[in-house]
């Protein structure tokens, strides 16, 4: 297919149609309002169908009921909305129900602001809402990069049959960039062909979609199981990216998401001006943490430290300091709340941890 | 003749159906049930004439009706 | 890196600033470019300010965020304030002369003054003005052609009854260029 | 004894053959009852599936031969507006509690009535919240004594009752709502022929239905089950009015 | 005063009475409801309010109003409602308020079930809303515990004017034990004297209590502000239980809650029984956690290894490796869903961790 | 020109002198005047608290001179009752949008309504989300466009506007409950008395109080200011009937 | 006699007050205000009834209304 | 860890074993010691079982989990199937003999049959049935006084009215006590 140049949140609205998702729960919430503005006419060209909910708790609650159909089902949001679905994600895990929602992050705590930020770390990768479950987590960092993540999502949630999520910064959904989509449009699953799905109870047992065991062992049993399902995908779903890894680095950067971007330049531009050499490990997936990687990379003799770079103040370094596991002392540095660090902020990080004046 | 047949393990004793009968035919046992309840027995089955008003008040779906020949529909259920 | 050019395009919501520059990503992109079109509201619907950052290039983008643009196009008064200081030594500035009656007062940076708004007025629409920076721009630094510029407008105008404002919109481009005498290498 | 006969009553296909964790005289079994004939008498259980609530139903998913999904506390609006919108061929009921739809649930129970989901709720209003313990549900009657209101129910501090079918009847949108009641033979046979009406509604694709069920409690109402029949009758109904507050098909809409 | 027989949840509601917090609302969850079944009589004795809320969404946000006042405020919840008020307690972080939320753990996820559990640590320490903030979490082992802690819990609120969570679980809500008050009850605070509660633009400017800021650096600024009283906190704050620590100690074990109690038997069990020296380290405020002292626990020469033990699939876990730094290996064990690890079970993974045969 | 003159209408004293963000012609600005003005009248600013909503007026606090809390989206009347409970003798009001009131904070101004929570919510009711740019409310009209309802608002897919003074009417606890208007200084007039009903009632410790305003959003519908105070002529007024639709005073209750 | 004064900075130039007086005395400027806005200008103010009409349709309560001498009051507000 | 006492007291909802447990707590706590009570509940309102764990120890009590209790006292088959065997060994076990006509089968226990239903019927009030059992289990273990135990009851039941009932509940415990032949060391 031709490239297009799209809006990041209009982008991912066409990656989910090109996946087969074509159930859509929302409520407006900036900055990726331009999601359900754009599905709101897209979805019913192609026979699918957008609900504009009464509120996130409302959505979080549909997109249970939807995904108990076997169809592909998702929603958008941002930071304070996601808070709102933290009990209906725990039950989706629960009940193990593939679904994908896609938080385009925004400032917080509380109302917080409009603009990019990523501050929901903790929320998305540690789980939100109550009980052993977790989300598989993805962080794309250009907008080609949010929609064949949106497309992977669905395949991994239905692979898994566990909740997906999305988190980019506002950018991501605010920014244009050209994108390609597949050529080949997925079919949406056919609900009759599922074996887990509640598609009527027509000649076999009747089937129930749930999250209650009041048998103790049982509720122990489903959550070792939900355990068991992490331990697969932190066996085969890890994805990250390494840029300018060489011999000569003296730092590692840690950073995801459109972050990772700004420090590209930076690592650029500090070593063409001013000879010092840098290595970036971007995780693609938060959850679960390329942890053995960002070690052997940690571990590599010219690495003095590991700087975790982020927009808060501070989340993604404790999974970095865990993972390290105490072999190089790991900094953070990051600005939050709206602000995006520039290449020279990211320079003046860099050159402070490794104690370089300028 | 109309008749009522108790599962008597599904009855949880709550007299709803006793009271319920127009014809006053139904009494609590002596005997409980293997959950502890006294359940209800139908004490008088030749007056029984088969209106389904226990039946259509048990909560626990404990009670069948039967008819054998001509019945006297009282209501539509 | 050389290949890469960056531009703000800046000025009070509604003065159109977010569509020339959208203009300007479509037909780069068109071109077989790399480019980042990225937008930044102020927290007013209205009234408030707006501005676009889009970044063209060859090769890989890095960071969507560019703190010293190498140009920037300021509409009011507010935006030459904020971005007149930023554009990068050597870089580029066009200042709607028609809102502003001063300059950035930096000698290291070229100026170019562009009426736009008189420009609008005089080819017939208040709201063409936009068209007359972005035309002005794409003159001084070759950014994209002139041919991708007018084809890829008119594919996003379409065409029938909007043929007299496309009509209008190539008068204030006509306009726009003619104001710019020389090229800038940035 | 009884041999060659034809029954008239019996235990609905629907229903499976579980005994309910319901307390003795608990009016819950007789709406899963009302329900199961419904989905029989319609033809409608091979294409249906509920959504279990949270509080003393939160089993019936063992107690129906149909598909069942189980939503957090007060969300199956919700979830059966995700799962009708996915799948408009199929049929989507809901049961709910007072606690579980007049609190908790209210925004969700107000909009899908309001969006017209062609869906269908049971509501069951036993004025308590039993599952948890008797505490006092919006739906409890003025001095009522509860777990959590232990001098009566004070309505200087809780307000009065909330009465969520005459509420839902203000909305423009057609729907079917209407509010029977448990308390005798004769009311139950009423509410089942609503209760149909309500699945018959949806199976037709017509509008949103909503039935309120007036229920006993005897647990945490701490009566007999035959006095909290009576309960109803005296504290409940002259409240609560029973009736057809809203039909598609008397062309209110 | 004399020693009461008094159940966990009941002790939480005099403790709070104690504590002068006189205004309380909840929304009833087992297994905690008897936290409000006793309230709704005892609070307007001592001229107090209870306000049984419509959920736990709004629960959340009357807190919020009620901690605008400056008066002590406070919830009891269990996990599925606590989940419920993740964007309240996001916004109230956000707008530095001072509020005590109570989560007497059932297991999840979803429904799950209402047997003891220990599985939302995670929800607790790394904050489930979205944004940057953190809430300061205590752990009581004990009823008499839970008195103290809930009295220390208003206290710290109101010294960082930053919600306060307890988390215990089930058996803390459910269990009988004598328990002992301060003689002397506090007065509720005078609303009057505070100098940021909104108590009337009277003779001084208007106040507000908020958490939007639209401009990025005063965000910014904000959220630095808070990660600034949590690095106080942690000066300041830290608190935790060792037991059984010497030098013959092959194994620290790390636990909070009721499970340390359990341990605790367990080691008193092995090594009378087996022989076999085991250290506990308790930590009672899981935020801030005690991580310089448990390196400083678990790199003592004789400790082979560190093991978490938790009534989850593992969470807490997560920080012991952080803090641990590789020193040691860390190692999990556990139960959820409503298991509660019997002492047998304890020393069996005593047994195993140090792979002793029995 | 004017000196020694009699000011017979000047800026109120609880309104600071900030230059409100509102687009030209929103009449949220004529909505706070009142507010503003009944404050002073009835002597209440200086033990007055205010609840701001997430939507156009989130920035009421900079607006009013005195005390102000912020709420998360739609949930206004809980920190109100929680305020309120708090601190009895203080004055609580909220200000509310239709997305904020009727779409997420349903379930809140319902409860709050019911238990008769002794506040004071100004609803204000322009039929769209316009802090986010224009997506469908569920006070939006039929056939209405907006970003999320591009071709009109389908009442088969998304029902009918809510209306909820109706709605809210129909509790049984006491209130005051009415809707009012500002298309034209007649009925701001009107509305401004409502307004300061509302907020004595609450000084004399009476009841509830909704006061639901319909107001314009020139931006979101497209249209000049003068436009859009016809468009409520034409398309809100003969759906939203004006009115007193509940009030303790007349014995209703 | 009545007049009002309106504060031009406060004005967005929305024009309400313009169609709400009944003298139709009111008139948009030529000239922007600092925030770029044609404010409202009184432009026949001998014809001023002092009706407040103007400034309680004004959505940015940029006008105030004075008056010197006897007024005549045509509604409460 | 000698001086720690345990017992669990397990039937159907209703049966009173919840207040039976409560009251040899409080008890226990009035003669000086620590002590557990904590409960443990099936998933249904009425109807199920329910049982609960006393601690009764001089010293810190560790576990409030008991996985093998010192002692059990049973009204009903299923809480004899669960804890005839879970009982420690050489521990002690009293079972409701008014409705169980089996033993736990196990020869390293000491048990008990106490025909506590029938006792009550005897004394005049179905419902204390309970009293009888924990009056068993008191007389066979020492674990609080008889003193201490009626004072306490005095004190929970109140005076006034009640007073029948009290007459009643010593009775049960009196006819309890006999059933009890020797003591038991646990
Ligand atoms: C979020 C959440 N809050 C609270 C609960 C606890 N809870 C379970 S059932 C219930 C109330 C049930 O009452 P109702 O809906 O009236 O049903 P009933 O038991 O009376 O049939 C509550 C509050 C929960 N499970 N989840
Ligand atoms: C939980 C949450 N969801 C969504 C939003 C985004 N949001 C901000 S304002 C708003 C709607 C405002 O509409 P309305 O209440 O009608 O007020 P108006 O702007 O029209 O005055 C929305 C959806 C949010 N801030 N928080
Ligand atoms: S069928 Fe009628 S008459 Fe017969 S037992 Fe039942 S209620 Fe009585
Ligand atoms: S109504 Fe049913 S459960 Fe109740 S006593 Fe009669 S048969 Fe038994
Ligand atoms: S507690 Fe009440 S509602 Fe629940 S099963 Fe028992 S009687 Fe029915
Ligand atoms: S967007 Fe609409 S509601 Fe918001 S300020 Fe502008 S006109 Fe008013
Ligand atoms: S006071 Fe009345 S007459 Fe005078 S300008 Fe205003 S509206 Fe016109
Ligand atoms: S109504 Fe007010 S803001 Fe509008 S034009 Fe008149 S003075 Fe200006
Ligand atoms: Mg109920
Ligand atoms: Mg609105």
């Amino acid at each position: 297919m031709a490239k297009k140049l799209m809006k990041g949140n209009e982008a991912i609205g066409e990656a989910a149609v090109c996946a087969g998702a074509l159930n859509y729960f929302a409520y407006p919430i900036t900055p990726q309002s331009e999601v359900a503005e754009y599905l709101c006419w897209r979805l019913p060209e192609v026979g699918g169908a957008f609900v504009q909910a009464e509120s996130e708790v409302a959505v979080g609650n549909m997109l249970f009921g939807a995904a108990c159909s076997g169809k592909r089902v998702f929603t958008t949001s941002s930071s304070p909305g996601i808070s709102l679905m933290q009990e209906a994600i725990s039950y989706m895990a629960g009940a193990h129900l593939p679904v994908v929602l896609i938080n385009i992050m925004r400032g917080g705590p509380g109302l917080g602001g409009i603009l990019p930020a990523q501050s929901d770390y903790f929320q998305a990768t540690k789980g939100g809402g109550h009980g052993d479950y977790r989300t598989l987590v993805l962080a794309p960092a250009s907008v080609q990069e949010a929609v064949d993540l949106t497309i992977l999502a669905f395949d991994l949630a239905d692979k898994y049959r566990n909740p997906v999520m999305i988190i980019g910064d506002a950018m991501i959904g605010q920014m244009m960039e050209s994108v390609e989509f597949p050529e080949k449009y997925r079919e949406q699953n056919d609900p009759a062909e599922s074996d887990w799905a509640l598609n009527g109870a027509k000649g076999r047992e009747s089937r129930i979609l749930k999250s209650l065991y009041l048998d103790p062992e049982k509720l122990d049993e489903n959550s070792f199981m939900l355990a068991n399902k992490y331990d697969m995908m932190k066996k085969d779903e890890i994805r990250y990216e390494l840029y300018n890894i060489s011999e000569k680095n003296r730092l590692l950067v840690v950073s995801y998401g459109t972050m990772s971007r700004v420090i590209q330049t930076a690592i650029d531009e500090i070593g063409e001006e001013e000879g010092i050499s840098v290595g970036l490990m971007r995780p693609i997936t938060l959850y679960p943490f390329p942890g053995q990687q960002l070690y052997d990379e940690a571990v590599k003799p010219n690495i003095e430290k590991v700087l975790s770079i982020e927009m808060s103040v501070g989340q993604m370094v404790e999974d970095v300091e865990r993972f390290v596991r105490g072999k190089k002392p790991v900094e953070f540095s990051g600005r939050t709340g709206g602000i995006v660090p520039t290449p020279d902020d990211v320079k003046g990080y860099i050159r402070k941890s490794l104690g370089i004046e300028k | 003749m109309p008749g009522v047949r108790i599962d008597k393990n599904y009855c949880k004793g709550c007299e709803l159906c006793v009271r319920a009968c127009p014809m006053q035919i139904l009494k609590m046992s002596k005997d409980i049930n293997l959950k502890g309840y006294f359940y209800a027995t139908l004490a008088e089955p030749s007056r029984c004439i088969g209106c389904r008003i226990c039946a259509i008040t048990c909560p626990d779906v404990a009670i069948e009706v039967h008819t054998h020949g001509t019945q006297f529909v009282l209501f539509e259920y | 890196m050389a290949k890469q050019k960056e531009v703000v395009f800046a000025g009070f919501g509604g003065q159109g600033v977010m569509t020339a520059g959208q203009l300007l990503a479509y037909t780069a992109m068109e071109e077989g470019k790399n480019v980042v079109w990225i937008p930044s509201y102020g927290p007013e619907m209205r009234g408030g300010t707006a501005n676009c950052t889009i970044v063209i290039s060859d090769g890989r983008i890095g960071s969507p965020i560019i703190n010293n643009p190498m140009s920037a196009c300021v509409f009011n008064r507010p935006s030459l304030d904020k971005f007149g200081a930023l554009v990068k030594k050597g870089g580029l500035l066009l200042i709607n002369s028609s809102l502003i009656d001063v300059k950035s007062g930096r000698d290291d940076i070229t100026e170019i003054l562009v009426p736009v708004n008189d420009i609008a007025i005089k080819v017939g629409n208040p709201k063409v003005a936009n068209m007359a920076m972005l035309a002005a721009f794409i003159e001084a630094t070759d950014a994209v052609s002139f041919d991708s510029l007018l084809s890829m407008m008119e594919k996003k105008m379409g065409g029938g009854k909007k043929k007299e404002l496309l009509e209008i919109n190539h008068r204030a481009i006509e306009e726009g260029r003619k104001v710019v005498t020389g090229k800038v290498n940035i | 004894m009884i041999n060659d006969a034809t029954t008239i009553f019996k235990r609905p296909e629907s229903l499976s053959e579980t005994v309910t964790h319901y307390c003795p005289g608990c009016t819950h079994g007789i709406i899963h009852r009302m329900v199961a004939e419904s989905l029989d008498e319609l033809n409608l259980r091979e294409r249906a599936v509920g959504v279990a609530p949270v509080g003393c139903s939160v089993f019936i998913y063992n107690y129906f031969n149909c598909d069942f999904m189980e939503a957090p506390h007060g969300r199956a609006p919700a979830l059966a507006t995700g799962f009708k919108r996915t799948r408009p061929d199929m049929i989507c009921f809901t049961y709910q509690g007072d606690g579980d739809l007049a609190s908790i649930g209210m925004g969700e129970i107000v909009h899908a009535a309001n969006r017209g989901e062609k869906i269908t709720v049971i509501f069951v209003n036993n004025a308590i919240y039993g599952m948890t313990g008797g505490q006092m549900a919006p739906t409890t009657m003025p001095g009522q004594k509860t777990t959590t209101s232990p001098f009566g129910r004070d309505t200087n501090l809780a307000g009065y009752p909330i009465r969520m079918a005459e509420l839902l009847a203000t909305l423009r949108t057609p729907s079917f709502i209407a509010r029977c009641s448990t308390q005798t033979p004769m009311h139950i046979v009423a509410a089942k022929k609503i209760i149909k009406k309500a699945f018959r509604l949806q199976k037709e694709e017509k509008c949103f239905s909503l039935v309120e069920v007036l229920s006993t409690c005897p647990t945490n109402w701490g009566i007999t089950p035959c006095d909290a029949t009576q309960w109803i009758i005296d504290n409940m109904e002259p409240y609560y009015k029973l009736g057809v507050l809203k039909d598609p098909e008397k062309g209110e809409g």
